[in-house]
């Protein structure tokens, strides 16, 4: 059964940040600062590093772990406390098992929950939120379907990305893009955006 | 004595605040500010609000105060492993909470009623 | 567009909330900050505030914020002979209300949008 | 009949305030930021320096505003604005009147009101106007019973006094020593201490 290697999709994750960097910088220039893409380059550039620092023998759970306490002392914007937990959250959940479906799909939920716990966002306000949520249930149900885990990222991904599309004609009520009231809507949410790259890199991380 | 920590996203915002609510507050009571992320820029740092949250705390609880929402859940995060109730949040204005904590922790109050006068500051008048 | 402008006690707070308002805000807001004494003091200066209404004015008002009391009654007397209500002086959280003016200003707001943008920092939550 | 001389006045104000500057500051260490000394000592100084760069003939409500306006620009604590406004409103009270005990009775009403307006401070506040109030009150009754101006000034300096004394077992409810709240019990307030002397100044710049 294959599973999913944490360093893998770490590295993948990225990858694909780093080379959307500018535009998930432009969406928050739009709505927010305009650091978005900078904090996720550089966080998950410093999780790279870490986890090959990091004894071979650490368990995808506790690399989840590093990974998460990395990002949130290396980005000092809100996605680094907001991936840092969920990815925290994510290694607890998966403790040392390897990241097969059902393991991918506890970790999801609990990313997201530590997500929902620390920012208080639900789906709507144009946050992260909305993509993470139906990734979450969509790699959940293609998992509970039997389906390889493959298909399974590949609908959470596509899930995450029509998520993230829903997220144009909202108005923030969560994060820095809240203070422009009616002046967010007809924007992507950035952390959406990521969201869905950092979901398809899952895909780009299966191994056996 | 009750510690302070002044979380901002601008170091100038954070020194600021610590020199004015000093100066009210009188020499003894741990304020600590941090400001900016570890290159300067505006943002937060993790790693430098830790160490502020262990200079101020002196035993007797640290209240926490930050300018905006991201400093929050920066705080919020690194708090995430102290289950002990030490380091109270509270979302408060960052200049006005910081100052009427300040104040009523130098006149000994306990942790609680530093919180309470830090969440107090949203609605007393300025005159 | 509506001007604003910052009045603290600490020019660092001052300069920090222009700063932090204005990477919210963009550019095009006019936003003076002004703090401390005439010699650097923690304190205010009418003259400097006199010189910052006036550069933030774009004939479509101003709306003021001060960090503590004292800075309220140095704008209010610098304000007495200004008759015609184009600075608008509200008793808002001295950052949260900056912030949040500013970027209403930035959005093309009225000058009375503007002052409750303000006023209406003092209840938002940060989360 | 005699009456007040404004250059007299500040003179005299500036002489003992400066005189007593250390005291104020002290009061003000206690329950404020320690300047009030600093910021008076400053402030009527340049009052001085501004007279006696006016035009001989300016008459003296001008002075008075003069002075006030100078107050204002010199000083960066409350007491610059409170007693700004104070001289100023007391100069239009006066206009190009004399200064005797009528005018002067006006005068400081106008200025107390303006005091009041500006800082929204009742009697009991522990605030200049614990002291300024009595003053004023008394120093009407007196004229109005017909007693000389040196009299009617001697019996506003002591009801100045006895309101600054009135100070000491209040809690502050206005200006910086509010935010102290029980702990400014037992303190005088050091804008009533420094509104005495102001008072107290009147007397020695009588003439005719
Ligand atoms: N309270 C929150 N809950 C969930 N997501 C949030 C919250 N606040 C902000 N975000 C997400 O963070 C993204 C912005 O991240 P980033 O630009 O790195 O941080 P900052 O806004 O501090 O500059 C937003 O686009 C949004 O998706
Ligand atoms: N709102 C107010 N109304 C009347 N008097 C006030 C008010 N606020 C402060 N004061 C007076 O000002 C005095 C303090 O003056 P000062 O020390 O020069 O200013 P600051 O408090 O700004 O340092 C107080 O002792 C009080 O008498
Ligand atoms: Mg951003
Ligand atoms: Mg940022
Ligand atoms: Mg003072
Ligand atoms: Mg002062």
């Amino acid at each position: 059964m294959s599973s999913v290697s944490v360093d893998a999709w770490m590295q993948e994750a990225s990858t694909v940040i780093t080379a959307n960097a500018e535009r998930l910088t432009e969406l928050d220039s739009a709505i927010g600062d305009g650091d978005h893409g900078t904090n996720l380059t550089r966080g998950f550039r410093a999780v790279i590093e870490a986890l090959a620092a990091a004894e071979d023998e650490l368990p995808p759970g506790r690399r989840l772990i590093l990974a998460g306490k990395t990002l949130v002392s290396k980005v000092g914007g809100a996605s680094g406390p907001l991936w840092g937990t969920a990815l925290r959250r994510a290694g607890r959940s998966v403790g040392d098992a390897a990241l097969d479906g059902p393991a991918l799909a506890d970790a999801l939920d609990a990313a997201l929950a530590g997500v929902v716990e620390l920012g208080s966002a639900e789906v709507g306000d144009k946050t992260m939120v909305d993509a993470l949520t139906p990734a979450t249930q969509a790699l959940r149900t293609a998992v509970e379907a039997g389906e390889p885990l493959a298909d399974a990222i590949t609908a959470a991904a596509d899930a995450a990305a029509e998520g993230a599309r829903s997220t144009v004609p909202l108005q923030a009520r969560k994060g820095r893009a809240s203070y422009l009231g009616e002046r967010s809507i007809g924007h992507e949410d950035p952390g959406a955006a990521s969201t869905v790259l950092i979901i398809t890199a899952l895909g780009r991380a299966l191994e056996g | 004595m009750v510690g302070i920590v002044v979380v901002s996203h601008s170091p100038e915002i954070a020194a600021g605040i610590v020199a004015l609510a000093a100066q009210m507050a009188g020499p003894d009571v741990p304020l600590e500010g941090v400001g900016g992320t570890a290159d300067g820029g505006l943002g937060t740092d993790a790693g430098r609000i830790e160490a502020a949250l262990d200079a101020a705390d002196r035993g007797e609880g640290v209240v926490v105060l930050g300018d905006l929402g991201s400093a929050i859940l920066t705080v919020r995060t690194v708090l995430e492993d102290d289950e002990d109730g030490r380091f109270r949040l509270v979302d408060a204005p960052v200049v006005e909470g910081a100052i009427a904590a300040a104040v009523s922790a130098s006149a000994g109050l306990s942790v609680d009623e530093v919180v309470r006068a830090a969440e107090e500051a949203r609605v007393v008048p300025k005159l």
